[in-house]
């Protein structure tokens, strides 16, 4: 495979730095290559032809366009599969191996299926391996292991990605000489301008047109010396999406792997130029058949001879161009095959791994090591696809044009047309005149908007559209498909044949062909294969290319990485003001939504006894909190809460239960009185953020003349929670301000005061069923007051409790959890909530349904349930059954109660097992089967409150 | 990213808003039927063309009504909820 | 399901390796799949869509119930709808013992369907992991694994050691943003060939004599006294008794043609593929918080979905947001797989039901059927759906299996269960 | 009992001092970018019915005062003042219609970006056009940075551009690290506070 080098003399536009050598190793031999060669251009010049091996049929392939969507140049470098080896620049100490062989590129085991490979027709798969059934498990494993591409590492690390946003006026997708000049009228017609190249460096196909080198040096001059364009090369513009966000992978950004950038264009250009197409004809993938661009690309950037003897097959003035090129790099002409005059070649001979002669149609057979194609383009129309535009075929030009864009959307380039080099400037220039005119428009409108922008320019300049001439189309020949068969999917290793076959077994539409062939499905998306699958298609059903059209391009254009489009983890968390103490203090983390929370300190049921003997303090800060002011927050209230709310007077505090309009359970918490027209609700701390835009809701689109003003105050306060029988004596010694005996500060009452020198209100409400109130404080001053209660209840024997302590309490109280305790079926009544729903209001949120909820029988209901044999805690879920395995209800709530000795539960079970005093049977994990009680009270624990009302 | 036009914000990222649905009138639950009030709830006239729906601003926390074509996504119209004109559904 | 008498099939030209070697020798061409036929000017039943849904029940039809004289109208190509965007997920462990005995038919139907239809429609049993990474989720996939371990489906909720040995790519460290918990893991679960299954019921119902109708589209129902008398297309008026409605994402243009209402909402569901590499992942695997999920296919690309777009719309072009969360979700759960490539995207319809379950069955309207609501689950369910529904139509009585999900059930707030603790499904 | 200090939700760089009660950075940063914890400051929320203050929904300006008012929502504006000012800011809102006055002070964390490049690095993180057509000096508008809800209000610092960002309080430390975590490749530095807002 290595034949010695194969560099030539400095060519006059190379890109490599022949001053200075790179060494790495391909498949385990040591290479040197020049800094500015892609690992192909080095190893070919240094005699290697063949890079991998193909997907179905393991055929070695080498280069076919040397470019990024070079199908057969896929490599493994390092832990990265996948790596385009015809883009990708070689670095000192690279690790390069070939993919999709084994044992080795030279040895392929899986190169059998060659030997099969009439038989692995379309369709192969769906027609074997049938019967016997279960053999299929066996069979797939094998055809699994020959899944083509890379090999992945569990320990590959993530690496370093990032984001950026962009405003640009003006995207420019594409940097050759079309989309050069767009950029610089659009610049100097006033508009911010971001011009990006796939390539590594701007120029487009005149970077290996050395008659050309003078001019493009002048534009990219200009181009990079304009202070309203930037410049990014090796950024590929992967798709547009509504409303003109634009996707750009940027892969040469200092310090990350690559970078997606999102830039909200208001006008896009795309000057994607032309994509040059294969052509399909027996050995048409062998090592040493080339693309005409590929030839004049290895000539001129990289100073590499790509074969000894050559036949070229030219349809148009690049094929022509590349036999200079050949001759100037003394590769022989063995012949040149003229195809405007109707020549073609028909089929490349030689082993496996690469040419030898090759058969004209006039029926001569020549010797040669190279076969050049150039048979026409394939406009590159994905983008403006992705834009709504169906492109339309022209036979005369042998391609497909853009045609209906969109107002944000115009295009410029060997993507619209031909012309000469003056005309193409003159029509790039016209758009890129005319793309800042309509950006600047949708600029000045948007500025009049947005209130926060800067009050828009007056229209100084010409707006009146600017007539773009057309760029006229050059005839050239339809050449697709010589006489023989060939590839036409390089990367997935279909043939025309293939696509010929599955029409013939009625997959007669170029959608259904792709589907049962993958043709196009593979890494190039199409960009070399669409426009002759096409063609086939369309001769083998005998319609027209127009007729048959193209299947449809997705994003992306170029493939992109998942760390690129995932980015630096953005994943925001919360933490109330004591969290260090919390860390301090040995907490074990509790991720609740955004919310981190301390779940136990080490022991929770020890934190349980501690609340139920001496006082405990709990940090609540994340429960939802809503400031409520107006003369009408109790309307508010009153259509919001299932129940009452008029009478609640200032310095009461008041359990309310939300439901939506379907009647079902969402949300629960206590809302006090501070003052004549200011509340405060608390909400859940999951469903803070829902009760807010809810309440919003109600009052900007059914009451929007309610005066009631929401502030969100969730964190506004630290809010902690000191329960125990102690806890009184505890408090009095740091509050000031408030009467705390049980006459002046009842049960359910609020006040405002100080605690450790801060000022704070609290409330007496009792989610543990202790005696407690709840203290909230300015959220700064939090950690201290924190500090300061449980130094001043050190004596009394103060322990800071967790979430897992208050989860267990308040089972023990029989209080439910909203989502846990009830789901999101639940209405109102089956909540056990009766007393609570107050169906005499005039109206509230769900009314209609809980009205009709309480006429019927056969809903479920919440209970308390005991495990007959109080040692067994049936794991939350367990489901509740009948004699019959049907299934009742389930547990959705159990622990063992420290405070009780004994198993409790909640549950969920039809109404007719509701009743207190019957038996249900549990089903346990395990398939055991346990009886439990259903309870009078949701309490296990002091159901009559003697405890929190003291 | 689509963009939406709030009333009071121009044109936002769509991820800058919530998308509360199409907008219905609320039937008056005093009188109303339960076939009434499930269609309220439950039921859609999902057109594949324009629509109006509402959407909230997370940005100027506004709650608006827009029209929309559903298969382009284009919209054409925004405004502020409320009960300017009684038969205009809400 | 009372066991109609069944036909069986046999198809013109049977596949198997021996005549696939026999073809390859003799150069031969395999006959269509399917035919094209001119339209009829009537048939027996009209069946809107293509997809698996109307293509099963035309099979189903025809093989269960000798009701052959249909015609399947699609306005663009077989399987073109959701049944061809779709990632193809199969599975049985659904909340609701309704859904799981419904779920669990359709898998046994697809389990010998590469026999019964002779197409190797390529099922591969992977086991299925939905990730908790919340106390609250473990509550759900325990309560799921319950309901499933009642119904006798294989389900069981599993730790984070277990999940690492059948995904070693899993990042299960306690000190991840969200941690993994415990998974419902479901070893019957898998991934088929969803374009092989489309195909199959293709090729079944043509050789039973039933017409499939590409580019046809269907612009107005002709109804008469109550009664659908017939349906108007691009390609001409067919007359007709009976229509079923199986157009997903577009069911509600279509009952909207005959002035039912629907509970439904259109919204796009994306999906994407990245670019192949040998197989690293075997198993299914689901995150409901992180709205994710994966499976890596025998081609070796990982199959990546989410949770619908955020509002709804016709629209198929996909977006660059879903990619984006899609990838930063993934790499939550993989850490290892940040230069892997996404190489293609692309979206389908979604026919969003209120409680995350399918409407089926009789509508107002005598002879327009609907089998829609499919959501983001309908692809599993399309055997057992199409016996179903080709059980109405042929018996004129909804079978029990699909009772609960009759369209009456919103009107009298009977909403089926799958609601009570809805998460991504697929 | 000794005076309560009041804290940030961000970890103050050493050396800490307590400044009208508030613990404070005394750490000072030469960085050409630099960011800083100014959540002490006074935070004062007001809604009416009525137009108040001259100024509109999307603009901000210091009024006579000096106190910077932000135009944060139509009919809301959001008052900023020095440490310990929340009161005075509240009366001198005065009786005018209906009118809501609410201290927000400590249920907001509130962080100040300075410098040439400042709006470049904000680009990797918010989405909303920074550029000066779109967002000019005194600009105000809500937009999610780094994925959390923040008013951005461009308040620029001797012609220097400066962004205060203002969310809600238990975000403040999240939001600082992904701030500096993007401002890295800027050579952000993390500056101490000053009474000056
Ligand atoms: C990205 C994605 C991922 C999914 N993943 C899964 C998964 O993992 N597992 C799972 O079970 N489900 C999944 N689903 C859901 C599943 O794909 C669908 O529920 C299922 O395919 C619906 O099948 P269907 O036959 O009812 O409809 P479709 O396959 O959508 O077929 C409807 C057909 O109706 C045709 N049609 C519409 N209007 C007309 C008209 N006027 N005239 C004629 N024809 C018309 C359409 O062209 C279309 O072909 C997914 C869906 C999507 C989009
Ligand atoms: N392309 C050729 O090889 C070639 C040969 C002879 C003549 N011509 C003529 O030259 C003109 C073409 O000039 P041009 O400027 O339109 O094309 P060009 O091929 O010179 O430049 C297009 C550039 O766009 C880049 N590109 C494509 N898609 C991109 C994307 N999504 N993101 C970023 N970059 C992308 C390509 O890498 C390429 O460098 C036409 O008139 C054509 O007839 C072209
Ligand atoms: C399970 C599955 C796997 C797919 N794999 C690939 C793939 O490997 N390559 C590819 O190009 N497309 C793949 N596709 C996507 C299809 O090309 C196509 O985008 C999809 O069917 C939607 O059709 P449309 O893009 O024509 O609208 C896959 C689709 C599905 C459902
Ligand atoms: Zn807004």
């Amino acid at each position: 495979m290595s034949s010695g080098s194969r560099r030539l003399t400095p060519q006059a536009v190379e890109v490599i730095d022949r001053a200075n050598s790179v060494g790495f190793t391909f498949d385990g031999r040591s290479y040197s290559g020049h800094p500015g060669d892609s690992i192909v251009s080095a190893l070919l010049a240094s005699g290697v032809t063949v890079f991998s091996r193909s997907y179905k049929y393991h055929r070695p392939r080498g280069v076919l366009t040397a470019g990024f969507h070079d199908p057969g140049c896929m490599m493994q470098v390092g832990d990265e599969p996948n790596v385009r080896g015809s883009h990708r620049l070689v670095e000192d100490g690279m690790v390069v191996s070939s993919q999709n062989r084994w044992p080795s590129l030279r040895f392929d085991v899986a190169a059998a299926n060659h030997a099969v490979g009439r038989f692995l027709t379309a369709g192969f798969y769906y027609k074997t391996f049938i019967k016997p059934q279960p053999l299929w498990p066996a069979y797939e494993k094998i055809l699994s292991r020959f899944a083509p591409g890379g090999r992945m590492s569990a320990d590959s690390v993530h690496g370093r990605y990032d984001h950026r946003f962009a405003h640009p006026d003006v995207v420019v997708a594409g940097g050759g000489p079309a989309g050069m000049l767009a950029a610089l009228a659009a610049a100097e017609a006033g508009a911010t301008v971001m011009l990006v190249e796939e390539e590594h460096a701007l120029g487009g196909h005149l970077r290996y047109e050395p008659s050309q080198h003078k001019d493009l040096a002048t534009i990219v001059g200009r181009v990079a010396g304009h202070p309203n364009i930037e410049v990014l090369t090796d950024s590929v513009v992967t798709g547009r999406y509504d409303d003109n966000w634009v996707a750009i992978c940027q892969r040469n950004h200092p310090g990350v792997f690559e970078r997606l950038i999102k830039a909200r264009a208001k006008v896009l250009v795309v000057a994607a130029g032309l994509v040059e197409r294969p052509y399909v004809f027996a050995g048409n993938d062998k090592p040493g058949v080339m693309l005409s661009t590929a030839v004049r690309r290895l000539i001129n950037l990289w100073a590499v001879k790509p074969g000894e003897r050559a036949v070229v097959l030219t349809a148009n003035t690049t094929g022509d161009a590349a036999v200079e090129d050949l001759e100037r790099a003394g590769v022989a002409i063995a012949a040149v095959v003229d195809g405007r005059r109707g020549h073609t070649v028909v089929r490349a001979r030689g082993p496996k791994t690469g040419v030898k002669s090759v058969e004209l149609a006039d029926g001569s057979t020549v010797e040669a090591d190279l076969v050049v194609t150039a048979v026409g383009w394939t406009a590159p129309t994905s983008l403006l696809n992705m834009a709504g535009d169906r492109p339309r075929y022209d036979p005369a030009a042998a391609r497909f044009f853009a045609c209906d864009l969109p107002a944000n959307v115009l295009a410029t380039g060997g993507i619209t047309g031909d012309g000469t080099l003056d005309q193409l400037a003159e029509h790039a220039q016209a758009v890129g005149r005319e793309a800042a005119r309509r950006s600047l428009t949708t600029r000045r409108q948007w500025q009049a908007a947005r209130p926060w922008a800067a009050s828009p320019q007056p229209e100084t300049d010409d707006v009146s559209p600017q007539a773009i001439p057309d760029l006229p189309r050059h005839p050239h020949p339809e050449m697709f498909r010589s006489t023989s068969h060939g590839i036409v999917d390089f990367s997935e290793d279909v043939s025309s044949k293939d696509l010929v076959a599955a029409v013939a077994e009625g997959f007669n539409s170029i959608e259904l062909a792709k589907r049962y062939t993958t043709a196009t499905m593979g890494p190039t998306q199409g960009k070399l294969e669409t426009v002759n699958a096409v063609a086939v298609v369309a001769e083998a059903i005998d319609r027209t290319i127009e007729d048959v059209g193209t299947t449809v391009w997705r994003p992306p254009y170029a493939p992109i990485t998942l760390g690129a489009l995932g980015g630096r983890s953005h994943e925001p968390t919360r933490y109330s003001p004591m969290q260090s103490w919390h860390q301090a203090n040995g907490a074990k983390p509790l991720v609740a939504g955004q919310w981190i929370r301390p779940d136990h300190y080490g022991d929770p049921e020890a934190e349980v006894r501690n609340v139920r003997e001496n006082v405990g303090i709990i940090d609540v800060t994340p429960l939802g909190k809503l400031d409520l002011r107006g003369p009408d927050v109790s309307r508010l209230l009153e259509q919001v809460y299932v129940n009452r709310w008029a009478k609640l007077g200032v310095g009461g505090v008041r359990y309310g239960v939300m439901c939506a309009e379907d009647g079902v359970v969402l949300d629960d918490g206590v809302t006090g009185r501070l003052a004549d027209d200011r509340y405060l609700m608390t909400t859940t701390s999951s469903g803070a953020g829902t009760v807010w835009e809810w309440v919003e809701n109600w009052l900007q689109t059914e009451h929007p003349d309610w005066r009631v003003v929401v502030t969100p105050m969730t964190t506004s306060y630290a809010s902690m929670n000191v329960a125990g029988p102690k806890v009184r004596t505890l408090l009095e010694r740091i509050v000031e301000d408030i009467d705390l005996s049980p006459d002046a500060f009842g049960y359910m009452n609020v006040r405002q005061g100080r605690i450790a020198g801060v000022d704070c209100f609290m409330w007496r409400i009792g989610f543990t069923g202790e005696l407690s109130y709840e203290i909230h404080v300015p959220a700064g001053y939090g950690l201290d007051v924190w500090e300061a209660i449980l130094e001043a209840g050190a004596d009394l024997g103060i322990g800071a409790f967790g979430v897992e302590a208050q989860r267990i309490m308040r089972l023990e109280k029989g209080h439910f959890i909203v989502g846990q305790d009830t789901d999101g079926l639940m209405q109102g009544f089956s909540a056990g909530i009766d007393w609570l729903i107050k169906l005499d209001k005039d109206d509230f949120a769900g009314k209609p349904e809980l009205t009709w909820q309480s006429q019927r029988t056969g809903d479920v209901r919440v209970v308390a349930l005991q495990p007959v044999d109080g040692t067994v805690v049936p794991l939350e879920a367990s489901q509740i059954v009948d004699g019959s395995g049907a299934i009742m209800g389930r547990v959705t709530s159990s622990r063992m109660s420290p405070t009780l000795g004994r198993s409790i539960c909640l549950g969920v079970v039809a109404e007719n097992l509701a009743t207190a005093g019957s038996v249900v049977t549990i089903r346990l994990p395990d398939g055991d089967l346990v009886k439990a009680r259903v309870m009078e009270h949701h309490a296990h624990f002091d159901p009559e409150g003697t405890r929190l009302r003291g | 990213m689509l963009l939406v036009p709030c009333p009071w914000c121009g044109p936002r990222n769509a991820s800058d808003l919530r998308y509360v649905g199409e907008t219905s009138r609320r039937p008056d639950p005093a009188s109303v039927t339960p076939a009434e009030w499930r269609a309220y709830l439950y039921d859609h006239a999902n057109p594949a063309g324009p629509t109006t729906e509402t959407w909230y601003c997370r940005g100027c926390r506004r709650f608006f009504v827009a029209e929309r074509d559903t298969v382009t996504n284009v919209f054409t119209s925004s405004r502020p909820p409320g009960r300017q004109n009684p038969e205009e559904p809400r | 399901m009372s066991a109609p008498n069944r036909k069986g099939f046999r198809p013109a030209a049977r596949y198997s390796a021996l005549n696939l070697v026999r073809r390859g020798i003799s150069g031969s061409e395999w006959p269509p799949a399917w035919r094209q036929h001119p339209l009829r000017a009537g048939y027996d039943a009209v069946i809107i869509g293509a997809g698996v849904h109307g293509l099963a029940t035309a099979y189903y039809l025809a093989a269960n119930h000798g009701i052959s004289n249909v015609a399947v109208l699609d306005k663009g190509y077989v399987g073109g709808g959701g049944s061809g965007r779709n990632t193809a997920i199969v599975r049985s462990n659904y909340l609701t013992p309704e859904g799981v005995r419904f779920y669990d038919r359709s898998l046994s139907l697809y389990r010998t369907m590469a026999a019964d239809l002779n197409y190797n429609v390529m099922f591969s049993k992977r086991g299925h992991l939905t990730l908790a990474h919340n106390d609250g989720s473990l509550r759900t996939m325990r309560w799921r694994a319950e309901v499933n371990k009642v119904q006798g489906i294989d389900s069981e909720v599993i730790g984070p050691d277990d999940i690492k040995e059948l995904v070693p790519f899993m990042d299960t460290s306690t000190q991840a943003r969200y941690p993994v918990l415990g998974a419902l893991y479901h070893p019957p679960g898998g991934i088929i060939r969803h374009d092989a299954v489309n195909w199959a019921y293709a090729r079944a119902a043509d050789s039973l004599g039933v017409h499939i109708h590409q580019n046809t589209e269907v612009t107005g129902i002709e109804v008469a006294a109550g009664k659908v008398t017939g349906v108007r297309t691009t390609q001409g008026a067919i007359s007709t008794p009976i229509v079923v409605n199986c157009t997903a994402g577009w069911a509600s243009t279509i009952a909207d043609m005959v002035g039912v209402d629907l509970p439904i909402i259109t919204h796009p569901l994306q999906a994407a593929v990245t670019e192949p590499v040998k197989m690293f992942l075997h198993a299914v695997v689901v995150s409901g918080s992180l709205h994710v999920y994966v499976s890596q296919t025998d081609r070796g690309e990982l199959v990546f979905g989410a949770s619908v777009d955020p509002f709804a719309s016709y629209s198929m072009r996909g977006s660059l947001e879903f990619t984006e969360e899609l990838a930063a979700h993934v790499l939550e759960l993989m850490p290892a797989v940040a230069k892997m490539r996404v190489l293609r995207q692309w979206a389908g319809l979604c026919d969003m039901t209120p409680d995350y379950s399918p409407i089926m069955g009789f509508t107002p309207v005598e002879g327009f059927l609907v089998d829609v609501g499919w959501g983001t689950y309908g692809f599993k369910a399309g055997p057992v759906s199409g016996e179903a529904m080709a059980e109405a139509v042929a018996t004129g009585r909804t079978p029990e299996i699909i009772a609960t999900f009759d369209l009456a059930r919103f009107a009298e707030g009977r909403l089926v269960g799958e609601k009570g603790a809805a998460s991504v499904g697929h | 009992m000794a005076d309560p200090i009041a804290r940030s939700p961000i970890r103050p760089l050493e050396p800490s001092t307590i400044l009208e009660g508030w613990e404070v950075s005394g750490a000072r940063s030469q960085a050409p970018l630099t960011i800083c914890d100014v959540t002490p400051l006074a935070k004062v929320t007001v809604r009416s019915d009525q137009d108040l203050f001259d100024v509109a929904y999307g603009r901000a300006r210091r009024d006579e005062h000096g106190t910077l008012v932000v135009g944060s929502a139509p009919q809301e504006w959001l008052l900023v003042g020095s440490p310990g000012s929340a009161e005075v800011l509240t009366e001198r809102v005065g009786d005018h219609g209906f009118t809501v006055v609410v201290d927000i002070t400590h249920g907001r964390a509130m962080l100040r970006l300075t410098g040439a490049e400042a709006a470049t690095m904000l680009a990797k993180v918010c989405a909303v056009d920074l550029g000066d057509h779109m967002a000019p000096n005194g600009a105000a508008f809500r937009a999610p940075v780094v994925a959390v809800v923040t008013d951005v209000i461009r308040d620029d610092q001797d012609s220097t551009p400066s962004y205060l960002l203002h969310c809600e309080r238990s975000s403040g430390q999240y939001l600082f690290d992904a701030l500096t975590d993007a401002g890295a490749e800027f050579g952000l530095g993390v500056d101490g506070f000053t009474a000056r807002h």
